[in-house]
């Protein structure tokens, strides 16, 4: 039993194995799945592998990038763009730790209801989002506040 | 030679008639025009998704105008050479939904995902209601193609469904696409039962911690490693999740912004108008309502709801290996199907509700943009396996 | 071997030349070119419709520079395969126009129709241009289906004309269109001669009540109303109306805002690029300059006469059965014809002359809109009975 | 005679006529309407008629939708969106009745001015004449002439 | 049973795997993703043309996921039907190109030629690396219109090559394409040490007079002589050389400000995102990897240096006739290659090195722009020659 | 020798040339130019005859037009344009004379400056330029600086 699963594996992980032609696809299912349980497994199996990785690799991404990428971003970029990396950067680490104060609150309850009420299709809401998550490094919240949300309305 | 001349005013007459739609009108077409009129006013009064149902429901009622067929008139969306079938190629061979996609990445912000990546599994067992529904549908004497067609319909998502559907089954697209836009349009009121339902008075009230603010090089390498990621597995997800990708690279690159612009407004909006009132005309009521459209308008219910209970259940589950602090709020879990962003807002609405300050929206996003990768890799796996 | 050389290059001169455009022209190029040249200044100048003549103009240069066409360059408007070609696809099969009307609607204001709606008869009286030069040019000996594309010059509308005549005589489109679009430009000129005959002193002074602001729910409802109404009785102007009423929807729903912002800019824009280029570029000499044309331009040149006429008339038939402070100004019937807004221009400057407090222009524009619809239903009606 | 008007009249208000195939309009209209004369009488009597609908139609529509759908429209509508409805009709009763005071004149004729002298493609002045159309409820002129036109000749 | 159930499972993830990209890749695509990674990180980190560089990565990403061509997915750029296929459409019969240089013309400013027009011989100068490297294409064994396709490289103008080889050897735009818009986005590191190299101290010192103000008359004259002087004596640059000066009319001509503002917005930008991307997804690797791509990029390389050489050296020629106070400074002879507006920069820059103050770009916008006119006449040259 | 020249031009000037076939194009190419010497004269030629025609006409086109073309635009123009030409030729004269000031020379270095840190496609430039070539006349510069600039950036 082991067996089967050690070999599925193996073959797997490597590259020799010789892909099946896909055009009996329909006949295969049509004879060997009619209630569509095999269907279920494999796809959600198939689903829940790859958002896993998406999930594991992006869980990995920060911590790696915040050492190694740094330093090969700093030997590459120039001493303009340091300017830049700290602008992105000082907000980050204070926004992380801290808590939500009142008036970042307040940020929120508006731009929410700003959705509520007027905003019905896609690109608002996102937008709306995205500004809300930059709010919660505050010094940038007054530069969307003023100048996006006039624009993205017309 | 008076008579001679009525005569022929009357057969006049009697050949404009012939011409008129009056002459070919059957009870079909009205009620499809007043399906028409009704998107329209649930566009209008209650602000339900109005960029899909006002194109929508006028092309219903474009498409519910009946004529001589006979004529060669080149009018009707089903006859070659009319305007309405040229635009209508485009979701015939699958041509627009890839076009959405692109837009909608260029207008998507993944910071909410990239900050709480494990929520992303939310939108992975959302995606249970298209294999739920794909049973069903084989149960109900579909065939395999057209039950994957129709399963896809628990995606919720418009463009997935028209893409997967004009590959696997082209008659089924008319009815999958209106099932799947209106269940969207009807997340609001489809969905809040559902949750109430699943969760204790307790879970509704957890709160979740903020997200962080993400580095714009995590958002860079997102749609990069995203794409790599995703397609290596399953390649049939490429049209979609390769579009979805690279206009989101387009807007997150920070050097391509006048394209991410145009792909995010003049494009997609180009091709909204034409998706929308093309889906909407091919309703054409003598072949639309069958009673395959019937059974297809069930599944997609049945598919919106097992979607939304697999949401919150696996929300629920995921909480019991989380530490206190770390725990999620189950009202988050409707958000997984997409259905994008009104699932999310629904969330946000749900649980205001239960706590004025408690804020799910930004958490909810995650899932939601989860779900419409989730939902497009179970199109390429449907694909797949029954091509 | 210093005479091989030249022998040589002698006959590559030849046949380089061979190549150049020179080898090529004759008298018909030339002429076209002038042609060209001359709309371009009229557009720049004269400030006449520069967003067809620009384009139009600058496609008649395009199209008349010769060359060896029985070398496959695939550059020619008539060769497949070259860009020309393929952007021309869109005039030929009646494509481009339906998607300007899709903007048109939804640049349209239709309050001052609605707050009057009794002008709607002026704009159904001016289509007697239409039917008059329908007569006219099977007096000429052309063929029914070719005297109804004729015919639709007088409806002074460009989209309309290329519309119906790529249904009805393809061979004819580009003199048709370039008439109409011509005329169009010089209803300036054409239409106050006409205006100043008809009308007496007294009339030239008649006041019309100020229109009334029409509400938000009325508009809606006009394009919704407006599409069952004109298309159940002529389905046949469908792909014209219905676009015009859908993206008049799209503009009045007032949640479907952006989809008729890139309706009524960038998507009427490139489309407007396109059609006028390759309509200019239709024009090649050689095929461009035939009797034909030129019965053809003098048809249309009477057909507008004749349009106004028959708008002006009518409101002064109105007048015998309206009540004192209900009159109609004549000097709007002109804008029956459509050429939106040139007409509609034209009935206010002449008021001006006469009364410089009288503003007609809201009215005008009231006949000017209906005349849109009321050549798209001709053309519709056209359409039905010729093919 | 008036049989014939009474059979034809009959057959298009019933809807059972056997729909004559098209497909032999040329044809017809070569053999009896060598003229044309029979296409402008069929062809102006249609286009009136369409068009008499739609006067008909929108000439009945204000009365009706002032008594009915306002109520239909406040049985479905939340309190919200009764503000907004006062907003639109209040204008509405004034400006039909009042005569053209010398300030809206004034609007007008500027309004007039800017498209003689700038503008000159269909878009501008269909908005034009929007914008004087809105300027007949004086309070909301200043917005339109401030903040719409610059807007549309970039 | 329990056996037969993972027996099934097996053959199950056995079938699974023949679907996923794993089962396909061979070195080849890796290698081509790694190029593709490449070209993004260019742009985004070095800031090298992010509009061409990053669709193109991004397509060339897309292009080598492999998958099983075998299962007519119709997923793949080669696979007719696929939304891939149809944008590369515009690729294939040389669609797109002239749709670029329709929006490069709306933008573009022809003042600095206008004011100065014997920079325009520079233009012309530089034109000879295509014509060298035809020579050397052909001495490495090239047919004559593969060399010709390959020669226009050398022009440094990404559309003019793509039109071309789509018109004289379809199978090798791909290559082609790559290395033309590759070596402009490394035109700030080709091109100063040949301008080092040919150049005095003093010759980099010259001062050139201020541009003058070029009347609007003259702008708009331009369009039009420039289009009747160029097309007259070589037709087949029409379709580019038509385009631009289309698009320069509809800026220049002051009435028709909204249509040269779509075409140099959404309607470039879309052209560019579709072209970018489908150009990078025609690289799949096990069709691109060759000895002949190999050679083609040696040529490209090569003829964007003898292009440079030329530029410089007919600078210096010219300066031999010009008259003290009219010499020109050689730094800007480069810029006649084309790769706008990256080589006028780089005129800009290296003579700032020398001179603080001494700014030479309005100067080498002249050449710049005329580079680009002559590359597309040298097209139809080499079309007209090789048909 | 120069016979042929003569008659080649001749035949250049002339139009009854019987134009060769170009199909057989390729074929000659492979026959007769092994090397491509004979299409880099002949292309090289060609370009260069093209572009100087460029150049003449537009070497001479200044000074023909600000005789003739003047006089016949105004006597087409009404007086209104008038207005317009003065404003156009105004700042013409004195800046093709005049040296570039140091205020000139600043704009240009504030506007390279820019393409140089933020702008860094094609149509950016080319409006970078072509306002920088604006600034030559100088009053028109602070409308270019306030009102284009920011436009461009979104
Ligand atoms: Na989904
Ligand atoms: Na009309
Ligand atoms: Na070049």
């Amino acid at each position: 039993m082991n067996r089967f699963i050690f070999t599925a594996l193996g073959l797997l992980l490597t590259a020799n194995a010789s892909a099946t032609s896909s055009q009996e696809g329909v006949d295969f299912f049509v004879q060997n799945d009619p209630y569509g349980a095999l269907m279920a497994i494999l796809g959600m199996g198939i689903v829940f592998i790859v958002l896993l990785l998406l999930f594991l690799v992006f869980s990995v991404t920060p911590k790696f990038y915040q050492k190694e990428f740094k330093e090969w971003g700093s030997s590459l970029l120039s001493k303009k763009s340091k300017k830049e990396k700290y602008a992105i950067e000082k907000p980050v680490i204070p926004s992380v730790n801290s808590d939500l104060s009142g008036e970042v609150n307040a940020a929120i309850a508006a731009a929410i209801y700003l959705y509520q009420s007027e905003m019905h299709d896609y690109e608002n809401t996102v937008l709306t989002i995205s500004k809300v998550s930059r709010t919660y490094s505050p010094w940038s919240s007054k530069i969307y506040g003023l100048r996006k949300v006039p624009r993205e309305h017309q | 030679m008076g008579l001679g001349i009525f005569e022929f005013i009357y057969s006049q007459l009697i050949e404009f008639f012939g011409y008129t739609s009056f002459a070919h009108v059957d009870w079909r077409h009205l009620v499809m025009i007043c399906v028409g009129l009704f998107f329209i006013s649930l566009a209008i009064v209650k602000h339900f998704e109005p960029l899909l149902l006002i194109p929508i429901g006028f092309g219903i009622l474009l498409g519910n105008i009946p004529f001589d067929l006979s004529a060669n008139l080149n009018i009707g969306i089903y006859e070659e050479g009319s305007v309405l079938n040229m635009l209508y190629q485009g979701v015939e061979r699958g041509f627009y939904p890839p076009l959405i996609f692109l837009g909608i990445g260029a207008m998507t912000d993944f910071s909410s995902l990239l900050s709480k990546p494990k929520l992303v599994l939310l939108g992975a067992a959302a995606q249970f209601g298209i294999f739920a529904a794909y049973s069903s549908a084989l149960f109900l004497g579909f065939a395999p193609e057209e039950a994957g067609a129709i399963a896809i319909i628990g995606g919720a998502d418009g463009p997935t469904a028209i893409f997967l559907s004009s590959k696997l089954a082209p008659e089924f697209i008319g009815p999958i696409a209106i099932a799947a836009y209106s269940y969207m349009a009807l997340v609001p009121v489809i969905q809040p039962p559902v949750m109430r339902l699943l969760t204790t008075p307790k879970e509704r009230l957890i709160r979740m911690k903020p997200p962080r603010a993400v580095p714009k090089q995590e958002k860079i390498l997102f749609p990069i490693a995203g794409l790599l990621l995703t397609t290596f597995i399953m390649p049939t997800s490429l049209p979609l999740l390769g579009m979805l990708f690279f206009g989101n690279l387009l807007k997150e690159s920070g050097v391509t912004n006048r394209l991410a612009e145009t792909a995010r407004s003049s494009l997609i909006d180009i091709v909204t108008i034409f998706l929308g009132l093309t889906v909407g005309a091919s309703t054409q009521g003598d072949v639309f309502i069958t009673p395959d459209s019937m059974l297809i308008f069930g599944l997609g219910a049945a598919s919106f709801v097992i979607a939304t209970f697999s949401g919150v259940l696996f929300a629920k589950l995921m909480n019991l290996f989380a530490s206190e602090g770390n725990k999620i709020n189950p009202l988050i879990g409707n958000a997984g199907v997409s259905a994008v962003p009104d699932s999310a807002r629904v969330s946000q609405h749900v649980g205001l509700e239960y706590d004025k300050t408690n804020h799910l929206l930004m958490h909810a996003m995650a899932a939601n943009v989860s779900g419409v990768i989730g939902s497009a890799i179970a199109a390429g796996i449907l694909l797949s396996f029954l091509t």
